[in-house]
């Protein structure tokens, strides 16, 4: 099967990595942040041209942000998650710009619902929240309902609402 | 206010430049802008303004149990929204780890080739008000009428049908409703030859889309293009073939592709789309094998998921839509990643595309990449 | 005396309910239904309805669904450079309060304390057929003269001036003309 | 003698309210019939004439100063008297020996006056659409002259007058039989005249949203109106003069205008827009050599028919 061949060569080549087959066309691969870029340049030299998206994960349990990068090759029809994980206070990580050029706007999405910044990335603005003015929004701390009251008010019937 | 103070804007040296903001009050791009500076008559620089649009669904979602989350996650991409559904529902069976009943795969088949061919027709008006023949436009969404009729027939609503759920499909096909069905295939058809006419094989649309906005397969694969708009590059991948989901392994069609990458192949592979579209739903529809619609699934109100990830994709009219949910083993998602294909095409493609050529064609090359706004603010 | 006769005139309002222009604005996802109304099944044109992408010739803004604080800026500036009268018009369930995104931090949850509205229009998302509904009923209201809102707006500004500056922050009309500066004229 | 005068003034001036009220009854048609060829029921007929009534309603003033007011008058004027030159059943106040010559430059002035008013509004959209609409009349103008000097050699004359009474007899003395060639090039401006698609380029509401129309709100978008229904109507007339034998009664005045106008209308309905340089190039390729063509056959072969 294509895919543990795929997990197979892998391993060979980068021995740090941990990699497994999750089910069909599905794999995973876990490799430590500062190993990272160089298991992402191979992993592009072998057909992984297609950067599908960057999630990211945030776990405060455990301190840390989780970093997905969805990658999937056409020659080998496998969809690859490369998986990393960064340290929660003052997140910084290198960008991969110059290795999937499409990183580009799901590293500023990830800066902009996050708070990651990334070393290297040319334009690291508010593209979607404007005048953001809370922590990054998608974080778990991020009290909603708390900021939805502050923001918008909670509806008050005693107040002046009704117009005439 | 005069034009030679318009000008002086960010004119460096003898460089005349000046602003344009196109959106979101305007015809074309829906809710979502562009800021392009214009030299001359021809855009030097081209700056997306997304935002207009975002709800934050991926915070909604991890407050939403499983279940609430297919009515609420559906609305990422209004125009085709059974695609984001059914990605959604492959990740969450993913991660339940079930498989679906074989009707069901062929309901589900039938329910996004309709969903396709709709959003193309409605892409179709978008296309022809870009280049100002608004006669085709309206016979399209016309003629979507009769696809958005039968979706209400089989689904209860017009848009956000709510069909393909965690597990399969919410009901069966009701009586005498393939025999509809196949009515308006036939009737799309003979549409689509009037539609050939009088836009597709237009002179003038040929003149103004030929050679416009070209992108080759090696630059596309790298900025992550999807979709129409990586086969009319001339490569046929398609992730109904690639990564096959519902009835597509069974189904045997073929994969139109363009040639050069340029506007107008966009355009025609989305308009031969359709027709291949019809076919499968055809052959959908007389392999259509009886049996169960929906697997067994865990009780609606506990609703919890075995710990985990996974990331489902589909090929939706645009592009890949996917989905990548981790769980936690509550009854809540942990996160909801949406992958938009209109995230990439209408950001970081659009930009590139949009230098160089004309303002003219500023919503000529925005409509044949064909982006969906809500699809890119989430 | 003038203004007066141009307010009341039965004749004028009877013109302006036939002849009700629209932005072509579409804020939410409601935008999807306004092409079948506009076209061969439902067709408003019949009511003498157009869309005009020119914000200066349109009388009716209509709402299309949630609305978030950045759209919510641009559709105060749109209404504003709209020439009086001017009708609004909030399709579906989220202007009147969010709907179903009733905890999302990025739509606001009551339109009307921001802008005046002529008439809702509930649901999600609205059919053609009740945004046809809405539409005539618009209409009955101008040819009366009930359809006040413009009015309303310019009586209650300091009210609705209040709620947009605790929403956007104090000097957010500085900052958006800045943007748009040479879109806006007065 | 002076009671003819007057009585003709009248004429003419009812001729002209006339026309108003016809030219928007006109834009009422290009809408029912678009209406039709989408497979829609469309507005009634007399809807444009209350948009210009909702929009002399409007409250708020819109103007951007004199220069702005003054566009859309001179649109509209221009179009009047364009109107007052043309020898419609039996009228003739302005006629001249030249009026044809006069008429090709004033059916210019309404496109014109809106440049002007547009330029002075500051938009980006207007400035856009302002210089489309200068390169699109500069493209128009060569095979325009030269077809209107085709007609002329044909004839031997420029007036209208006299060029509806050279159409009498047969319908084979009609402009459009004698040459077609400048019957067709002039069709073919009329559209670029006319703001029509594939020549909307000035005005593409999807591009730069209306143009030089885009500040235009209110009274001066009603001048605006009437003017341009007013330019489809002379321009319609103009065509029936010219190529169709005249208009001497009001039955074959109002089937020739329709014609022309119907005509119009249906070429609007199947054509997507050219880009400008498209226009450009279009118009000084093939009508300019049809134009040529055209007065190469006046020349050589002149009332001959």
């Amino acid at each position: 099967m294509i895919e543990e061949e795929l997990v197979r060569k892998i391993v060979e080549v980068f021995s740090y990595v941990e990699a497994k087959v999750k089910r069909v066309r599905r794999v995973e691969v876990k490799v430590s942040r500062e190993k990272l870029p160089e298991v992402a340049k191979y992993l592009r030299s072998i057909g992984f041209k297609h950067l599908s998206a960057i999630s990211c994960v945030d776990r405060p349990q455990h301190g840390i942000f989780e970093l997905v990068y969805h990658l999937w090759s056409y020659e080998n029809r496998v969809h690859l998650m490369l998986k990393t994980t960064i340290p929660r206070n003052k997140p910084k990580y290198v960008t991969m710009i110059n290795v999937w050029p499409n990183a580009f706007v799901y590293e500023r999405d990830i800066w902009e619902f996050f708070g990651i910044e990334f070393e290297g990335h040319p334009d690291l603005r508010h593209f979607i929240l404007d005048y953001w003015d809370d922590i990054p929004p998608l974080r778990k701390d991020f009290n909603h309902l708390e900021y939805i009251k502050r923001k918008y008010g909670v509806y008050d019937p005693e107040k002046e609402y009704y117009l005439r | 206010m005069s034009i030679q103070e318009m000008r002086r804007i960010g004119g460096e040296g003898s460089r005349e430049t000046f602003e344009l903001i196109i959106g979101p009050v305007h015809m074309e791009t829906e809710n979502f802008s562009i800021i392009v500076t214009v030299e001359g008559d021809t855009v030097v620089e081209a700056k997306v303004n997304a935002g207009f649009l975002h709800r934050a669904f991926e915070k909604l979602a991890e407050n939403r149990t499983y279940i609430q989350n297919v009515p609420l996650l559906l609305r990422v991409c209004v125009p085709d929204p059974d695609h984001a559904e059914t990605a959604y529902s492959m990740a969450v069976e993913q991660l339940l780890d079930i498989e679906i009943p074989d009707r069901a795969k062929y309901i589900r088949t039938i329910v996004l080739e309709m969903a396709r061919i709709s959003a193309h027709l409605f892409w179709t008006f978008g296309m022809s008000a870009a280049v100002g023949l608004y006669t085709v436009g309206q016979w399209s969404v016309a003629d979507r009428e009769r696809f958005i009729e039968l979706f209400e027939e089989l689904t209860g609503a017009r848009i956000y049908h709510i069909y393909n759920f965690p597990g399969g499909v919410r009901y069966d096909i009701p009586m005498g409703w393939t025999d509809k069905l196949m009515k308006v295939v036939n009737h799309m058809e003979k549409r689509l030859k009037e539609y050939d006419k009088v836009f597709f094989e237009n002179d003038i649309l040929i003149t103004r889309s030929r050679g416009l906005a070209k992108i080759s397969t090696e630059e596309a694969i790298s900025l992550g293009v999807t979709g129409p708009n990586l086969r009319a590059t001339g490569v046929p991948y398609d992730f109904r073939k690639l990564d096959p989901y519902a009835a597509y392994p069974y189904i045997d069609f073929e994969i139109p592709t363009g040639k050069y990458g340029d506007a107008y192949d966009r355009i025609m592979v989305r308009r031969r789309e359709i027709e291949i579209s019809l076919n499968i739903i055809k052959q959908a529809i007389k392999e259509l094998p009886s049996g169960p619609i929906m697997a067994p699934i865990p009780h609606p109100l506990y609703y919890n998921v075995p710990p985990g990830d996974a990331y489902a994709r589909v090929e939706s009219s645009k592009g890949e839509f996917g989905f990548y949910v981790v769980s936690d083993g509550s009854d809540r998602p942990w996160r909801v990643h949406i992958r938009g294909p209109s995230f990439i095409h209408g950001v970081q493609l659009l930009e590139k595309l949009l230098k160089n050529v004309r303002i003219a064609d500023i919503p000529v090359v925005l409509k044949s990449l064909d982006n969906c706004p809500p699809d890119i603010d989430r | 005396m003038g203004f007066q006769v141009l307010e009341t005139s039965k004749l004028l309002n009877y013109a302006r309910a036939r002849s009700l222009w629209i932005v072509t604005f579409c804020t939410g996802c409601g935008g999807v239904e306004l092409p079948p109304t506009a076209t061969a099944r439902f067709d408003f044109e019949r009511f003498g309805i157009i869309s005009t992408p020119s914000i200066r010739q349109a009388d009716l803004l209509l709402i299309t669904g949630y609305v978030t604080p950045k759209t919510l800026k641009r559709i105060i500036i749109v209404y504003e450079m709209m020439r009086n009268p001017k009708y609004i018009i909030a399709h579906g369930s989220c202007p009147i309060n969010a709907g179903i995104y009733w905890d999302s931090y990025n739509t606001v949850k009551k339109l009307d304390l921001y802008i005046p509205v002529d008439v809702w229009i509930a649901g999600c998302m609205p059919r053609p057929e009740a945004i046809l509904r809405a539409l005539v009923k618009l209409m009955r209201m101008v040819k009366e003269g009930k359809a006040l809102g413009w009015k309303r707006y310019l009586e209650n500004f300091e009210f609705y001036r209040k709620n947009q500056d605790r929403l956007f922050g104090k000097d957010w009309r500085k900052r958006e003309i800045e943007k748009l500066r040479f879109y806006i004229h007065d | 003698m002076a009671l003819d005068v007057i009585v003709e003034i009248l004429a003419t001036v009812g001729m002209v309210f006339l026309l108003l009220i016809l030219g928007l009854i006109f834009m009422g048609i290009a809408r029912k019939v678009s209406a039709r060829i989408h497979r829609r029921i469309g507005p009634p007929l007399y809807q444009p004439i209350l948009d210009v009534i909702k929009l002399w309603s409007k409250i708020d003033p819109s103007s951007h100063g004199l220069t702005f007011d003054l566009g859309s008058l001179i649109a509209l004027g221009g179009a009047i008297t364009a109107a007052l030159l043309l020898p419609i059943m039996g009228l003739k106040l302005l006629s001249f020996s030249g009026d044809f010559i006069v008429l090709m430059y004033l059916m210019e002035l309404p496109a014109l006056g809106i440049m002007l008013g547009a330029a002075a509004s500051g938009n980006p959209f207007s400035a856009v659409g302002v210089y489309r609409g200068l390169i699109l009349i500069t493209g128009a103008q060569l095979p325009y002259a030269l077809a209107v000097m085709a007609v002329a050699a044909e004839y031997k004359t420029l007036s209208l007058t006299e060029i509806v009474a050279l159409q009498q007899g047969s319908i084979l003395n009609w402009g459009l039989f004698r040459n077609p060639f400048a019957a067709l090039v002039i069709a073919i401006i009329g559209l670029a005249l006319l703001d029509v698609q594939p020549f909307d380029i000035p005005s593409a509401p999807a591009e730069i949203s209306m143009g030089p129309m885009v500040e235009y709100g209110g009274k001066h978008l009603a001048l605006m109106l009437t003017a341009h229904g007013l330019e489809f109507v002379v321009f319609a007339t103009m065509y029936s003069i010219v190529f169709l034998g005249g208009v001497s009664d009001p039955i074959s005045f109002i089937v020739k205008t329709v014609f022309v106008a119907l005509l119009a209308i249906f070429i609007m309905n199947v054509y997507p827009r050219w880009r400008i340089e498209q226009a450009f190039s279009y118009l000084w390729k093939y009508p300019t050599a049809l134009a040529l063509l055209g007065l190469v056959k006046a020349v050589m072969l002149g009332g001959a028919m």
